[in-house]
């Protein structure tokens, strides 16, 4: 065979079929997968996105590196293909190989003795994004069936940015990425798109190209910087600072869109200056509401602020002043507006003292915040501030610098995180009770009529609030359980969180005291489950991977939460540090052996579909086969166990002897496959998909584009308007129609007049340091995401490992690796008061000195001892957060709740092996 | 056997442009070109595509101290051959010890040393490390194939006459049925984009993707790249980006052109942040990469080029447009693929399709 | 991803509608509908008689009657020496072994398309029965069409009934008139006799003013 | 050199059979910078040593169809990591009476029988391969050529043994080309001195064999 012959070979196939990775990035790329016999050979982008807009660059070809060697996975080293048994001790690397009937039959029992001793409580799912929504919805079905627990997937990724939720009452601010090519002001501001958004990144550049200024805003000179126009760097943790500085220049300057501000933001919402709290309609009349608030109209006095829009409708907010107002009992007190309080905080921040705070230049401070006042601006902003202990009051500032210029609900403006897209038929899904369209008018007109319901209760209401409002009822009534309480009862969280040392110093009381106070409150009513008496027995983990990305460390659940559990169960297709761990491991099928979807996201507000090219390897199955099997093999032992029904922790009574015919709806849902196109076709019937949608139509063009936003809260909470040719950009609706926030004060809140805020003094946005998390040491690592994996997945790719050092390293300045006698490439140990690990050491001028990078995603037994990078992070959560019952500050699933820090740790370093 | 073989008639030459403005260094050409070509036994430390770290000692390791190429006169210039250990990678790992070796937590998952200084070095190991000091740091990504020469010294430095510019297209390629193996061409290649396969005894190096250029489709590495950086097209084609970037805006220059052998590779050279003076204000007056380094890489046409470019990025920020900002722009994915735009998925490429259009191939009579 | 579930929730719906409607715009289509499809299928002796006793012209003329677009029914010949047997020969002649979906756009398995089909009429509600006819029957489609529209008919929800015109719009467009005119055209020049000349250029017509007449009324 | 017959297969040198059979020194000197086949070769290699083996013991022994060639040299070197040691025998045409000098021309190709040791990786490559060689490095497999139906039984083979610092290999080819050529030429490479190709250590006289 002549050489040209050879490779001619090489690019061959004989099938090709769409396929999609379905890890959680969400970014759903939608490839082409060329198999070859019953071997995936290779997979390409597909690249037939057509553009939207005019002058828009399209979105092609969507893909990364990770995306790109999927197909090598199929038959990694790392790939668990036949159902495994643990020989030996958990953990000790001995396994026998099991039937899958011996498998389920030995879940199937743990779990029946649970719930006949312990109750059904005890047994708990951790809920996640990893593996695609059809890895995710069988034993979400399975839990909602049996009324187990599942642990909020937020709560455990902390992806959760909570000061955007104080401010919008929601943090789904993100528009289509082609958005980001409309900026005229990109501030890349604790995110590092180079690395995390691989497939969007080109917007970046072109928007440059365009004329755009990209500013890179971080500790590092990190990948992101590298193709900047500006990189500012800042002390770790001190962004807020940096933020309210620029606000302070936006104001003194007089370069504040005030317009914006007031329609928009609480800004002109009148505050009581005796009590810092809101005037509200309660003070001044008897049997006034609770949540109606005032301004002052500069040609009347004061005025309600108008509920059921932000247009002011002819009032002239007064933005400054104070006023003496009569309150119902006769008595007189003086008001004055949040504006005012604000700035009087904003005094603490002019750029001479932010320099000292951030050490970014006061100069550059305000050169930045001039830019920022005269374009249309939007922030990167990823998913890092939430990992920080006081990353709200970071987002929060942020929000405001956007708020007082101008920037969000138009082009090119905002903070770009993440915002679900409406796939309505999944949420619809759990309630059907048969399948087809009939089915689906009934749930969506039953929902209509219960959202009509409480519109009647509160007509000023939007469409948004409402979906908040039903989201919450079935949020008492459904599985899903902010991960806060299970943590601090059952894996030894309890005991950190009251290191008073190691939390914000203004915490007046022990944590033990601020949790029991919110749970005695009520402000987490029937979602602090499970109790501190009910301990867990049986765990499932789904493709998550607990021992990896544990902030606390996987010492801290392997000590204090695995002696409690019988039965830890892992499916998955590779073998985790969790996997290691487990009892028993079922072998999941990967994307391309199986159909799935991610769940979608309006970054390119897109359904893309992955199908199934081979079948599985091995002995794998897919979930729903898993969970089908495991829900008819319950009912089977149940009924051989006389043991038919049981009385759930709501005190339903379950039937345990249906449970398998329930699962699969008597036969309707007997494969994912029909599971998907139900909810392919629900989407299309209720409008976010194009009419005619199926499984088959995905089959042939690989991805779909959104036609709307749904009526459910997540899709609706993007508020804009889905056009098929236009860029999307999140909050047009409050923008350009006046549509209120789902807040408090149904505006953009920038003051939280919460007892518990009012006394951390964060009732307005502000600077705190970040808590000396792991003890006084003189590092501090900053962390993020690699540029190699999606967390761990994708981590053991022969090839992926191959483009870096593959194995774990720690990033650190030339200046540190003196101070510490580290040469590059040393073996060190970082360790502090929680724990320590050893990875390679990179000596690098990009490194803020005194910064330390560990960018996540290796796995535990990467590291020595299997120690990972996650044993120094305490995972610290904010007592702020445990406030409920506030207006927006309640708990929704994938929302508002304590969230675990694992930024802004501190170590010390040191030398284990030369080179 | 001739000395320079650029002399072989040559219909058009394909040629390449990256700019490495766009590029975030995220290797998906490098594992796009991977998973399709370099799979086999004897290929896992080959890279035909790689991105690195700039500055930095890059795959294989210091491979711009190892000399090759070819003098103006046209004589060559000796080279060292780049020993396994100077590339690295190719890693094993201990899965199964670690898995199911039931050592618990004694051992853990590494890539296996065998003692052959291949586990210390591997193609992207200093990955954003980069120079200069803190807050100035500077670096870029540099993405390398084979720069498919003018003047392939590689060809020129074979014993056997393996290689040889195909007619149609200019790429460079290697007959491995005449390669013995022997590989002066790694030693010559200055650019050291040329690989030792131990378990076949032969060298390769990038294809240009030709199966796929001959069925209109775009190389891996450019069709794949996320950046949308990646043009490729005929150089000669006077109304494609190549042609008007390389030759009619100058802002495309070619890597090391000292070393002589006429690339046809060529790259956007890197704009960079403001400086930092010491006082952290902003200082708007020195380039954060030194221009001398950047000259170093890409000749002294670099300033012009930079120049060109920071003038057409002044004038879209006061208002105006630009052609060269545009074309870089991309708004439409495929104009970055010339003639090379059809879509892989369309073809019928079964192996016995292909098998029937090679033996047809083979039997048109020579030249075609 | 979290359990967006409401299960919690009552929900209760006024979907379901009586089983049987009064005669309007809506049922008229779904009788033509039901004409058109028992017009091809594949023809017995009672098909004969009918076309001898001019029955069919007569079906569709009532069954149109309502229709909200004109529908010229025309006038329906048997010619004399037509015996049952060449009848039939006549449909073979022109549909080899039935108008199919799958063998007219020369689909690689039938099987596949069928089951896409079934899938389609499952989620409207509406069972196949699979040893009777092929799901991608001209008549099999013709009555998912007749189903629609009746379910149209029927509902009492505004919601079910966007759903089943949306379903109707999408199934012709996707489905019936994909295939069906290159059918009647294939047909056509074959020469067919006067009896199936009729019954395709109806059918032709009908599928076309059929879809006018849905997408006006979703734009509307 | 007498070629002997023998009855039992003696592909390992060391096999008792070789005991028996004479073998000769025979000269090598290296291969000559001016006749490398390229500017880059003749560049890089001019002002280094090559041809480091100076002299080579050569035995010759025939069973059935086969010739079996025994060299024999010392190499005390540290082992190259890239490079590995080879030698090769080799046969002019019948008629041809060219010097052995440059391993052929390409007026005057040789058949080259060219063993080359092999690293764990590469054992499934052929231990010896039979090229034609038309100058220093000018080699080519054999069989690729149409019209040169290369003999499928008449492969060469190789065993070779490392010992003491002493190599001994034996190749093992077709008779009857030996015995049509009536003499041979031999070549070893230096692997320690990244010796290969044309850059090498060759007999610069013919030696004669006697086949019977």
């Amino acid at each position: 065979m002549s050489t040209e012959d050879r490779y001619q070979r090489r690019w061959c196939w004989d099938r090709v079929t769409w396929g999609t990775h379905c890890v959680n990035c969400l970014a759903t790329c939608p490839y082409r997968v060329f198999t070859l016999g019953d071997t995936v050979a290779f997979e390409e982008q597909g690249g037939t996105i057509e553009a939207v807009a005019e002058g828009v660059p399209d979105l092609n070809p969507l893909g990364c590196q990770k995306g790109s060697a999927w197909s090598v996975q199929l038959t990694s080293e790392d790939r668990v293909l036949h159902p495994l048994r643990r020989v030996g001790e958990r953990g000790g690397g001995q396994w026998e190989q099991i039937t899958w009937e011996e498998a389920l039959t030995e879940v199937a029992d743990a779990m029946l003795d649970t719930i006949d001793e312990d109750g059904v409580e005890s047994i708990v799912f951790e809920e996640s994004v990893e593996g695609g929504l059809l890895s995710q919805a069988p034993f979400l079905r399975l839990a909602g069936l049996l009324g187990a627990i599942t642990l909020d997937a937020n709560g455990l990724v902390n992806d959760l940015p909570t000061g955007q939720h104080i401010t919008f009452g929601k943090f789904s601010c993100a528009s289509t990425v082609d958005d980001t090519f409309r900026s005229e002001l990109l501030l890349q501001w604790h995110s590092n798109p180079a690395y995390t958004s691989i497939p969007y990144h080109h917007f970046i550049s072109e928007a440059r190209y365009r004329g755009a200024t990209v500013v890179a805003i971080a500790p590092d000179y990190n990948a992101s910087a590298v193709s900047s126009d500006m990189f500012v760097p800042v002390r770790p943790g001190t962004d807020a600072a940096l933020a309210l500085s620029m606000c302070e220049v936006v104001l003194s300057e007089g370069l504040a869109d005030l317009e914006f501000a007031s329609t928009q933001t609480d800004l002109p919402l009148l505050v009581r200056t005796d009590t810092g709290r809101f005037l509200r309609e309660r003070d001044i009349r008897s049997g006034g509401a609770e949540d109606h608030f005032f301004l002052w109209d500069e040609g009347n006095g004061i005025h309600d602020a108008p509920r059921a829009t932000l247009r002011l409708e002819g009032l002239k907010p007064a933005l400054r002043g104070r006023w003496p107002v009569q309150l119902a009992d006769g008595s007189t007190v003086e008001v004055t507006t949040v504006l005012s309080l604000l700035e009087e905080r904003l005094a603490d921040y002019v750029p001479e003292r932010a320099e000292e705070l951030c050490g970014v230049a006061a100069s550059t401070i305000r050169t930045l915040a001039r830019m920022v006042a005269g374009h249309r601006c939007k922030i990167l902003e990823g998913f890092n501030t939430p990992k920080y202990y006081h990353g709200d009051l970071m987002e929060r500032s942020m929000c405001l610098l956007l708020g007082l210029t101008g920037n969000w609900g138009r082009p090119g403006t905002g903070i770009q995180g993440l915002a679900l897209a409406g796939l309505d038929g999944y949420f619809l899904f759990p309630m059907k009770t048969k399948k087809g369209v009939e089915e689906t008018a009934r749930l969506l007109e039953g929902i209509e009529q219960a959202v009509e319901t409480m519109r009647a209760r509160d007509p000023e209401a939007t469409d948004e609030m409402l979906g908040n409002q039903l989201l919450a009822l079935s949020a008492s009534s459904g599985t899903s359980a902010p991960p806060v309480f299970f943590n601090y009862h059952h894996a030894g969280y309890r005991e950190t969180w009251n290191r008073a040392e190691w939390s914000d110093p203004t915490m007046k009381r022990t944590f033990d005291a601020y949790l029991s106070d919110a749970v005695r409150r009520g402000w987490w009513g029937g979602v602090a489950r499970p109790g501190a008496a009910t301990e867990p027995r049986v765990l499932f983990s789904v493709g998550t991977n607990p021992l990896r990305r544990a902030r606390g460390g996987r010492a801290k659940l392997l000590s204090n939460l695995w002696p409690k559990l019988d039965k830890v169960v892992v499916v998955d297709f590779r073998m985790s540090t969790t996997a290691l761990h487990a009892d028993l491991i079922l072998p999941s099928a990967m994307q391309y052996e199986r159909v799935n979807v991610q769940y979608p996201i309006t970054h390119t507000l897109r359904l893309s579909f992955s199908d199934a090219a081979t079948p599985p390897r091995g002995e794998s199955r897919t979930e729903w086969q898993i969970f089908s099997a495991l829900a008819k093999r319950l009912s089977e032992r149940a009924v051989e166990r006389d043991l038919l029904e049981y009385v759930d922790g709501r005190r339903q009574t379950r039937h345990l002897d249906r449970l398998g015919d329930d699962f699969v709806v008597g036969g309707d849902f007997a494969s994912e496959e029909v599971v998907l196109d139900e909810w392919v076709r629900d989407s299309a019937d209720a409008g976010t998909l194009p009419v005619g949608s199926s499984v088959e139509t995905l089959r042939r063009d690989g991805s779909i584009r959104f036609t709307g936003l749904g009526i459910f809260a997540p899709g609706l909470s993007v508020a804009a308007d889905v056009s098929p040719t236009d860029v999307m950009t999140a909050f047009g609706w409050h923008v350009d129609k006046g549509l209120p926030f789902p807040t408090l004060t149904r505006r953009a809140q920038f003051y939280i007049d919460h007892p518990w805020f009012v006394e951390a003094d964060e009732h307005l946005p502000r600077h705190k340091e970040p808590p000396r998390m792991g003890g006084d040491w003189p590092l501090l690592i900053t962390s993020g995401h690699s540029r190699w994996s999606v967390h761990s997945m994708s981590m053991g790719n022969r090839p992926l490992l191959g483009t870096h050092r593959g194995r774990p390293l720690v990033v650190m300045s030339e200046q540190d690796a003196v101070e510490c006698a580290v040469r590059e490439g040393d073996q060190v140990r970082v360790v502090n008061d929680h724990g320590a690990f050893e990875a390679m050491a990179r000596v690098t001028p990009r490194v803020r000195p005194g910064q330390l990078i560990v960018y996540n995603g290796f796995e535990p037994h990467m590291f020595p001892r299997w120690e990972g990078a996650n044993e120094v992070e305490p995972g610290m959560v904010k007592w702020l957060h445990l406030v409920g019952k506030y207006g927006h500050l309640r708990y929704l699933p994938f929302g508002w709740q304590p969230v675990p820090a694992d930024r802004a740790v501190f170590v010390r370093l040191e030398r284990v092996e030369a080179v | 056997m001739s000395q320079d073989i650029a002399g072989t008639a040559v219909a058009g030459q394909v040629a390449m442009v990256f700019d490495l403005n766009k590029c975030m260094g995220c290797q998906t050409c490098s594992i796009a070109c991977k998973v399709l070509w370099t799979r086999e036994e004897g290929e896992e430390h080959q890279w035909w595509m790689t991105v690195n770290t700039q500055p930095g000692q890059g795959t294989p390791k210091d491979w711009e101290d190892m000399g090759g190429g070819r003098k103006k006169d046209g004589s060559p210039v000796t080279g060292h051959q780049p020993t396994r250990a100077e590339f690295g990678g190719g890693w094993e790992f201990n899965y199964d010890e670690v898995f199911y070796g039931g050592k618990g937590r004694s051992v853990h998952l590494k890539p296996t040393d065998k003692g052959d200084g291949t586990t210390r070095w591997g193609m992207n190991w200093d990955e954003d490390q980069g120079a200069g000091e803190y807050p100035n740091a500077y670096y870029f990504y540099l993405p390398r194939l084979c720069n498919h020469c003018t003047h392939p010294v590689c060809a020129s430095a074979c014993p056997t006459g393996a290689m040889y510019k195909r007619p149609q297209d200019g790429a460079v390629l290697r007959d491995e049925d005449l390669c013995q193996g022997s590989r002066f061409c790694m030693e010559a290649c200055p650019y050291k984009k040329i690989y030792f396969n131990e378990a076949r005894n032969v060298a390769q190096h990038c294809i240009m993707c030709f199966p796929r250029l001959e069925e209109g489709v775009a190389p891996a590495c450019a069709r794949q790249c996320p950046g949308r950086l990646t043009f490729v097209g005929m150089l000669s084609d006077p109304e494609g980006p190549i042609h008007k970037l390389v030759n009619e805006w100058e802002v495309a220059l070619p890597l090391h052109p000292e070393y002589g052998t006429t690339p046809n590779v060529f790259y956007v050279p890197p704009l960079a942040p403001y400086r930092l003076n010491e006082d952290m204000s902003i200082d708007y007056e020195t380039p954060r990469i030194p221009p001398e380094y950047l000259e170093s890489l890409f000749g002294p046409k670099v300033h012009s080029a930079l120049a060109t470019m920071q003038g057409e990025l002044d004038r879209v920020r006061a208002g105006g447009t630009s052609e060269i900002l545009d074309t870089l722009i991309v708004y439409n994915w495929l104009d970055l693929f010339g003639p090379f735009t059809t879509d892989p998925a369309t073809l019928d490429r079964t192996p016995d399709k292909v098998a029937v259009s090679l033996t047809a191939k083979r039997t048109e009579p020579a030249g075609g | 991803m979290f359990t967006y579930s409401l299960a919690g929730l009552e929900i209760k719906s006024a979907a379901d509608g009586p089983e049987e409607v009064e005669e309007n715009e809506t049922t008229a289509r779904s009788a033509v509908y039901q004409v058109l499809g028992a017009f091809f299928s594949a023809p017995d002796r009672d098909h004969f008689d009918r076309a001898g006793q001019g029955l069919w012209t007569k079906e569709l003329t009532e069954a149109a009657s309502l229709l909200p677009f004109p529908l010229e029914v025309g006038e329906l010949t048997l010619a004399s020496d037509v015996d049952p047997e060449s009848y039939s020969a006549e449909y073979a002649r022109l549909f080899g072994a039935g108008c199919s979906e799958a063998l007219q756009i020369g689909a690689e398995d039938r099987d596949d398309v069928e089951a896409k089909l079934r899938r389609e009429y499952e989620y409207f509600g509406l069972a196949v029965s699979t040893d009777r006819r092929a799901a991608d029957d001209l008549c099999t489609e013709c009555d998912f069409m007749q189903y629609l529209a009746f379910r149209e008919a029927a509902t009492g929800s505004d919601r079910l009934r966007a759903s089943y015109r949306k379903a109707q719009r999408d199934f012709l467009e996707r489905h019936l008139l994909s295939w069906v005119p290159d059918m009647v055209a294939a047909a056509t020049a074959l020469g067919p006799n006067a009896v199936y000349s009729w019954g395709l250029d109806r059918l032709d017509t009908f599928l076309r003013s059929d879809l006018d007449y849905v997408t006006a009324q979703l734009d509307g | 050199m007498q070629v002997p017959e023998i009855v039992d297969d003696a592909l390992d040198p060391a096999d008792k059979a070789w005991a028996a059979v004479p073998s000769e020194k025979v000269p090598l000197v290296p291969v000559p910078i001016e006749e490398q086949p390229n500017e880059y070769i003749r560049t890089a290699w001019r002002t280094r040593p090559y041809g480091r083996v100076g002299d080579v013991d050569v035995a010759a022994v025939q069973r059935g169809e086969r010739l079996l060639v025994r060299l024999e040299w010392d190499d005390s070197d540290e082992p190259n990591t890239e490079f590995l040691d080879g030698a090769g025998v080799f046969f002019p045409d019948a008629g041809d009476s060219g010097a052995p000098l440059t391993i052929g021309s390409h007026s005057a190709p040789v058949r080259l029988w060219a063993w080359r040791d092999r690293t764990p990786m590469q054992e499934a490559l052929p231990a010896a391969r039979e090229l034609v060689a038309s100058g220093p490095g000018a080699f080519r497999a054999a069989g690729l050529d149409a019209g040169d139906g290369e003999n499928e039984g008449a492969r060469p083979d190789a065993v070779s043994a490392l010992s003491g610092g002493r190599w001994a290999v034996v190749i093992a080819g077709d008779l009857a080309r030996a015995a049509a050529a009536g003499r041979m030429g031999v070549v070893v490479w230096d692997g320690s001195n990244d010796e290969r190709a044309g850059i090498g250590a060759v007999s610069p006289n013919w030696v004669p064999l006697t086949v019977k």
